[in-house]
């Protein structure tokens, strides 16, 4: 068995500037946010993120000018905090490129860096702007009469991905929604999991059906306690609402949102805020709080 | 699917809160509950993320006429049956209950393979083709205003049976001759707004009921393309009893008001 | 919450000759067995069999006349038990068609049917003989220089499916392997379950990850006890090497046979020959018997 | 992968089984071991269906000098610990102490984008490339005889990194000149029979080694296509005593003759 365990630091440190990086999670839930911490704490520049749907990892990333363009279907803080400000600004003013996906178009992407194919065909995307802003060409059926829109395969160069669990040698657990996760371990060249708790994998034996990532598919391993933070993290905690807005609301210009990241991000170092609760991992979908 | 403003978050500034009208007859009662009406038991129905309406719609749908609609989402529990209401749609709180679980993908594969009864959807700006724009204002590589993304609504559109629009603004920026950008177009069905319930007849979107206390000058000066609101065209049942207790029930909280402003 | 709960007989009557019915399980584990017996028993002409890796189940189809063809990666009865006779002989006679296929076209047809497109790109395949024969086509990359083999969708009009566990609704619970169970019931146009035992589903909610496929796709369940028989059902029992010896003893010809199927398929009328053991479900990979 | 014969089920009927050789030279111990020489520790590893030697040399890697080998199979246990060997290579014994499970369509995924290192596989019919057939012999439309199919061989045999081929029959009705049918062709790296490991060099296979106790000209009879047996050919190095005991711990019911006959 190997130990793949390691510190979020060198973990994050094996990825390159201009590294093509799939987040996994969706919107405010399990978001891998320490190790996007990180990232902006190493001052990582160049990068592509690929999500189905974000939102504060990929706002912090474009406003800290870690990332060069966004692959995703939507980036949003959904009802709560509305618009992702910092991404926002960024394509906006240029330093960042939003390539145009729906969630559909990512997923056929990296279905077809999985399944090892140079392009994935798409149902749907008829009469929509996005095949040709995105230059995805049009196949004609081989077998039939019409034709189909084809992607191109979306590899990432490393998936980051916050589960509930893992153990030592990668095997990680996901309670709850999977979202893309699965597929942007597969499709990744490397992948780093970061878990609320590193447990012993003999636990996984009598329930292997809820380990989502196979050991054999993970590069480092890190322990990180609300490692989703300010995502919640299905099982063991809410997102943290009062963090949200007040990153929301401190990104509507560049000077107090510098302060906020100098503040809350880089000043962090590596240590989550405490727990409002105790970090066990519940059943889920109870009420919480 | 999100209803997000393009600018500031205001969403739903422009709304009309009519007063001295039946209890049930604010936008966000009246919205859930034209768009429950239009579920029927035995669809499998989907939203997205930022789906406070339709996610109440669903449960209110389920819980009256409809008891066998099969409740979808991104957070993938199925047939969830949720302790609260969470104001985030893909929260955790939506596999509460649920028997079985599916991912996203499994989902735009049901609807890609022609499977998916219902997707509700959301535009910052729709048409009068019933087509949306979630991508950008002004010119796409270099945008005024980035906006969230398509999220689904590019693969759903065009392959989902029938696609339901909601929009928590009624306003000339939202409903617009003509799109920046189509990020979707498909098989819209109905859109739902606080003003009225549109249809998609031919092609083109047509006011198929207008809400208690909205007038026909106000539609149509709310609304950037051109509509017929005729004498004859009806208004919109008010909520009855037997919904607003079920609304009661299943959304005490008043989540359903949380896409406006 | 519908109750889809039918009797196999009427579930295998909706059935209508000449389907394209994908069979879950793989070689000696899983098969539909139960289900297989009454189509059988139904009479059944004309059917397409879609499996990855086929046993029994397939052989059967092939010896009694209810198949016409088969899409399958592979057909026999392992190390133990050898080449599988009937469908050897009806393909050589003429009576079946085998479609050439490799598990993994049967599984990119599939693939092609679940997500709703004209075609699936498939790596692998170079210097075979196989898209040859079966006419599938290759092409071009539109994005780079190679080119790739595509197979058509394979859209089964009825997946059955047997599994441990079920819930009246159609939620059905694999435990072990799920083989390509789960691919089958969504590209297929409807779905039978067979279950071990039909469980009331508030016993799923625990853990839903544990469910392999959700209940709204499908059609009809069955309370089959030892529904997979001869087969092995992981966690309830073992594949029965005393009768597929026999069996495949029983089919050096075609009097033999017919002898062996009347005893023990058309005799069965339903009643699954009595278990060894007890049926539960126990932990899989124990030792058995 | 099937070693199934194609007539009869005489499977190793023409195996040679050398008498007053050393302890462990029996064919199927030697091909056991000589293909457990051939993993190494990390990698990824998969056979399939009918494939008992394969899984009793990868087992054997794993507990001599390849602890972290990476054990797949279509059982879809991912480093499995079966407390005993099942014939049937599918079995819920390969999932015994797994701790993740995966599926077929995963391995063949894995495989297809170049993350595969090992596919064991094997053929009715080998030629002098290492190209193998599984489905027929004679005419394809109309067969003499129709057999068992390619299984994964065709997708596996150009993407694994190296493909282990292995028949525990050794003769000119095997290893052919000339396939009736190509069901695939690929990355061959070595084969193993019952009488030597072949390795393919420059396209062909060569004779890496002859197990103790065969002589050159049986070795040349007993296959269709020109070898080249040289007098400094290697004689396979016998099973050591640590590969013996090893192979009594995992295999003390010898599943591995399963295949012979």
């Amino acid at each position: 068995m190997q130990d793949k365990r390691t510190t979020l630091a060198e973990a994050i440190a094996a990825i390159p500037d201009g590294a093509r990086l799939a987040l996994g999670g969706n919107t405010l839930h399990r978001g891998p946010s320490a190790a996007v911490h990180e990232l902006v704490r190493q001052v990582k520049r160049g990068l592509e993120v690929v999500k189905t749907a974000g939102a504060y990892d990929v706002d912090l990333l474009c406003g800290t000018g870690c990332a060069a363009s966004v692959a995703a279907g939507f980036v949003g803080f959904e009802t709560a905090f509305g618009m992702a400000p910092s991404y926002r600004r960024a394509v906006e003013g240029g330093a960042v490129e939003a390539k145009e996906h729906a969630c559909y178009t990512v997923i056929a992407g990296l279905r077809a860096a999985v399944q090892g194919v140079p392009f994935m065909p798409v149902a749907g995307l008829g009469g929509s702007d996005l095949p040709a802003v995105r230059g995805f060409r049009r196949l004609a059926d081989p077998y039939g009469a019409g034709e189909v829109v084809v992607v191109p395969p979306l590899v990432p160069d490393m998936a980051i991905l916050h589960v509930q669990e893992a153990d030592a040698e990668g095997n990680a657990r996901i309670v709850g929604s999977r979202f893309e996760d699965v597929l942007m371990a597969q499709a990744a060249r490397r992948v780093i999991v970061t878990a609320e708790r590193v447990v012993d994998g003999a636990c996984f034996e009598a329930a292997p059906e809820t380990v989502a990532v196979p050991a054999f598919l993970v590069a480092a391993v890190v322990e990180a306690p609300r490692g989703a933070w300010p995502c919640g993290c299905a099982g063991c905690y809410d997102y943290d609402a009062e963090y949200l807005a007040a990153y929301v609301a401190a990104s509507r210009d560049d000077e107090s949102f510098r302060r906020f990241v100098a503040e809350h991000v880089l000043g962090l170092a590596g240590t989550p805020r405490p727990a409002p609760g105790n970090g066990a991992v519940a059943a889920v979908g109870a009420p919480r709080r | 699917m999100t209803t997000e403003a393009p600018a500031g978050g205001q969403n739903g500034a422009a709304s009309p809160r009519p007063d001295g009208e039946p209890r049930g007859t604010d936008p966000a009662t009246m919205m859930a509950v034209a768009m429950a009406r239009l579920l029927r038991s035995g669809e499998t129905v989907f939203h997205g993320v930022a789906s406070p309406l339709p996610m109440v719609a669903a449960l209110l749908a389920r819980r009256l006429h409809a008891p066998d609609l099969i409740y979808l989402t991104i957070a993938g529990g199925v047939g969830a049956r949720p302790e609260r209401l969470p104001v985030s749609t893909v929260d955790p709180a939506l596999l509460h209950g649920a028997r079985a679980l599916v991912t996203l993908t499994d989902l735009f594969d049901l609807s890609a393979r022609g499977r998916l009864d219902v997707a509700f959807l959301s535009g910052v700006q729709i048409d009068g083709e019933g087509r949306l724009n979630l991508s950008v204002i002004g010119d796409p590589v270099r945008p005024k205003v980035r906006l969230p993304g398509g999220a689904g609504s590019a693969a759903l559109m065009p392959t989902a049976r029938r696609v339901i629009l909601w929009r928590t603004k009624h306003d000339s920026r939202v409903f617009v001759e003509r799109l920046d950008f189509v990020t979707a177009a498909g098989n819209v069905d109905r859109v739902v707004t606080p003003l009225c319930v549109f249809a998609r007849r031919s092609g083109r979107l047509v006011v198929e009921s207008v809400h208690p206390g909205v007038t026909a000058e106000a539609l149509r000066s709310a609304t950037g393309f051109p509509i017929a609101v005729e004498s004859g065209t009806p208004t919109t049942p008010a909520p009855t009893a037997a919904e607003l207790a079920a609304l009661d029930a299943i959304d005490p909280g008043r989540i359903r008001e949380s896409e406006f402003g």
